[in-house]
């Protein structure tokens, strides 16, 4: 019998590779979200579409890219496009199954900010800003976060809404004319959380193995519910590991 | 047309500019960037949609009065120190700035391009760039009465760009991800364009981009001359480079150090493998 | 995926539908076009930048209600006579007419394949297009109050477009000059390609297109579907067929009679030299 | 002593050629207009910059093509883009020197109709419509009309206004916003007809050697206005005809 083990960050991983099908097209944020997606597609999505900011569709990278525009990005592509054209042709045209976002904050109703904790004309940590996030969390048909927990991370409310999530809750997308369903899920290295579908508030859904609910609750920063059928993320694979390690240099 | 980095930063840049040096992670025109605090610009107004290290360094020099872009950070790496430093602390000058998404950044080009006052898309709504950014506004469509997101034009007053090759003539082809860097180009009222070589034909290469000589006003070789960045089919993106950035960045001391062999080197491209 | 065309222009086009098959002088679809006279289909509204010769045999054939166009002529030759005699005389059935300028089209289109439901211009100011068609309007600039050119998104139900080549997956390969094709593909609900040839690579060619099989419904390789326009790298215009075409469209019965031989042919690539 | 002799046309052709500057851009019209800006890159303008409206730019065809898009104007070009951004970055941008139009109908104001001779609604004759030529006519920092002359075609007020000359007179450009000059000379078979400076009413400013000013008024529908110093074309040279003949199959 063999013993597996791994690492908080490998199961989030995992996890959120699961939630991605064959075939589907993702929109890649870099860091969490490019290993996720890679570990997809180099397990049970082949066909994995995965695009890149910087213009480079259906790219296959061999490594796991540092930047969203490294040298592999384009080498391994179907075609690399211009940004006006991956932004305006591709994203806003509505093509794309999935955005795969990171995040440094995000709330109750999974509007994140990626813009400065604090005041934004006086900020206390000014962070990176935008990027290409407003617009992959409006025009995705979905949007999967992938962010660690922690209670600075996720607050009741945050201090600045660089991306929609849910906004103050139900209607509010229509509202403002965003076309997809929004963030569809969030997946932390401690669990999963899914908008109630009446309520649109983040719920603690999943947790993976050896998580307490209670655990999760301490690391969110507001109350947070728990589903009543809450679920235990399956353990990743030898096959599932092998690639994460491969890919992150881990072991 | 084809003239020294040093003399073509004299010529085309001026204190008080708007100077968009663009690249989006490829070819980003460092060498450029390193010649403008060099020759000690001040006031100018930074465009770019991605700044990353050379506009950290910028920035930490005292070159900048604004900062007009959409992703400000060390690629894969983390924050800008330089950068945060400025907006938090107005160190070494206070750094205005002006924020948009990707989406919104890429449209003004294209509308700078086009001889358009304004662009619109669909973009910005609920966010709070909206409530702190002037420049988002929203038009009304004739046809469906739908409510969409208006940007102005971008049209720097200098676009800096760096490019694998010109031809004599100053004809520029550059591939791989080309990013914005046409829209910029043509947006602008001067170029300049850095190049891995100058050679006399520009044998077509799939994925291509061409920039006519008459949309150049400037041309000067500087090989390795995007590096740490990269430029496809010359060399490789130094990610270690970037990652030593990091501590650099984030010591106002180690920056300062830094500058100052900066601004004592003369003015040679950077070091960077070739042909990879 | 890659299916015979009469197969695929059964399951695409509909009678009613809105159908843009572009091509600007290059890679025109002529044997898609065909088959779609052919299969009789009835009250489509036809869609193009410069409506040629196929235009005017299924404008005569009587397959459109409809034309959406900014040129439509025989290029380099003279008019479109079956095209004239629908407008002028309603035969063989009345049509409707849209008509814009290419700058607009191109827009339409652009604004189509963006999820916009319109675009911008500088354009038709001053000209008779604008009161003849409630498809131009106007909208302000909401930064320097500006009034520009609006008009409509274009989202044809189905497009067609020729290019050179497709791997087996429905991967699409075009170049030379590409015109508006990657547009009108991205802007249409449904999206027919026909080609020169099926092959295993699609290995880069400078100046290609590439459109992505998940944008693509159906491929027919049709050798020689471009003539008597042309495809590059494959054979050339055959600009006597285009001055022959004038004597028959000229006149009814000359056109009746080449009508029904189209009809009783089979569904066959046209001839063509190969390889050029 | 070399007697030359020469079509009306062919003449037409060497004064439109005359027109362009070496190194200017040129928005090239097919037909007579491309003709001619052949002829010029052939003889005092190797550096013309020509670009037609299928994408070429900077083209440098071996021989005349028929349409705006035949393989030479591609395989000769500097760089070939998509249709939409040779309207967008080139034209609407304002780079572009000057436009070479032809027209069906042209009016004592230079306004031109390509569109419809009679009523729109029920037209005498339909002609091919707008293509580039609204925007050309724009754009362009200056235009050339080259058309042959006749009083179906030189009329008081064109019957359908495609593309916007001098509008009814001083001020309507600005006033419509459109950018370039407009129509600054008119080539024909006869002669040259430029806009006057202060009323912009097209005046015969020069005839081709042989032929009389009443000669031209005849063939013009409305009351034309001849130059106090009009000018006669200098006699194409042995060089212009060849290259001419060269390109059109003439001799």
């Amino acid at each position: 019998m063999t013993t597996v083990t791994w690492t908080s960050d490998e199961i989030m991983t995992v996890t959120a590779a699961r939630s991605l099908r064959d075939r589907m097209s993702c929109f890649v944020g870099i860091g969490l979200p490019s290993t996720a997606a890679n570990v997809a597609r180099r397990t049970h999505a082949p066909g994995l579409w995965m695009i890149y900011e910087s213009g480079t569709l259906g790219t296959v990278p061999g490594h796991l890219p540092l930047s969203i525009g490294d040298g592999i990005l384009a080498d391994t592509a179907d075609t690399v496009v211009s940004v006006p054209e991956v932004f305006n042709y591709w994203l806003q045209a509505g093509r794309i199954d999935v955005g795969f976002l990171g995040a440094a904050q995000i709330d109750r109703y999974a509007n994140i900010n990626t813009t400065v904790i604090g005041d934004y004309a006086d900020p206390e940590v000014r962070l990176p800003g935008a990027g290409g996030a407003p617009e992959i969390a409006a025009s995705c048909r979905e949007v999967t976060v992938i962010m660690r927990h922690s209670r600075r991370a996720f607050v009741d409310r945050v201090d600045f809404v660089t991306s929609v999530g849910h906004g103050s809750g139900p209607g509010d997308r229509e509202r403002l004319g965003l076309r997809g369903a929004g963030p569809m899920r969030v997946i932390t290295d401690l669990g999963v959380l899914e908008p109630d579908p009446l309520t649109r508030e983040l719920v603690l859904t999943g947790v993976h193995p050896g998580v307490e609910p209670d655990a999760v609750r301490e690391a969110t920063g507001w109350d947070l519910a728990v589903a009543g059928d809450l679920a235990v993320t399956p353990e990743p694979t030898d096959a599932e590991l092998s690639v994460v390690r491969s890919l992150t240099g881990g072991s | 047309m084809i003239v020294p980095l040093d003399e073509a930063v004299r010529e085309l840049v001026h204190d008080g500019d708007t100077i968009a040096l663009e690249g989006f992670t490829h070819l980003i025109p460092v060498a450029a960037g390193h010649e403008i605090i060099r020759q000690g610009l001040r006031d100018l107004t930074l465009v770019r949609m991605t700044p990353d290290i050379v506009y950290d360094q910028l920035i930490g020099a005292g070159c900048a009065g604004k900062l007009v872009f959409s992703w400000g950070g060390n690629p894969g790496v983390g924050s800008l120190h330089r950068f945060r430093d400025a907006v938090t602390s107005s160190w070494p000058v206070p750094l205005e700035i002006e924020e948009h998404s990707h989406a919104g950044m890429a449209n003004r080009y294209v509308a700078g391009a086009s001889g358009l006052p304004f662009a619109i898309l669909r973009g910005y709504s609920g966010t709070d760039l909206v409530e702190n950014n002037p420049n988002i506004r929203t038009v009304t469509c004739p046809f469906t009465g739908q409510e969409l997101a208006a940007v102005p034009a971008l049209n720097p007053d200098v676009t800096v760009v760096h490019a694998q090759r010109a031809d004599r003539d100053g004809n520029v082809q550059l591939w791989g991800i080309t990013g914005i860097q046409k829209e910029a180009v043509l947006a602008a009222d001067r170029a300049l364009v850095t190049v891995e070589e100058v050679v006399d034909t520009l044998d077509p290469v799939p994925g291509q981009v061409i920039l006519p000589e008459r949309v150049v006003d400037r041309v000067s070789v500087a090989p390795g001359g995007a590096a740490p960045s990269y430029a496809h089919g010359y060399y490789e993106r130094d990610n270690e480079a970037y990652r030593a950035w990091d501590a650099v960045g984030r010591d106002r001391e180690a920056f300062t150090a830094w500058l100052e062999e900066l601004i004592a080197a003369p003015t040679t491209p950077e070091p960077a493998g070739r042909g990879l």
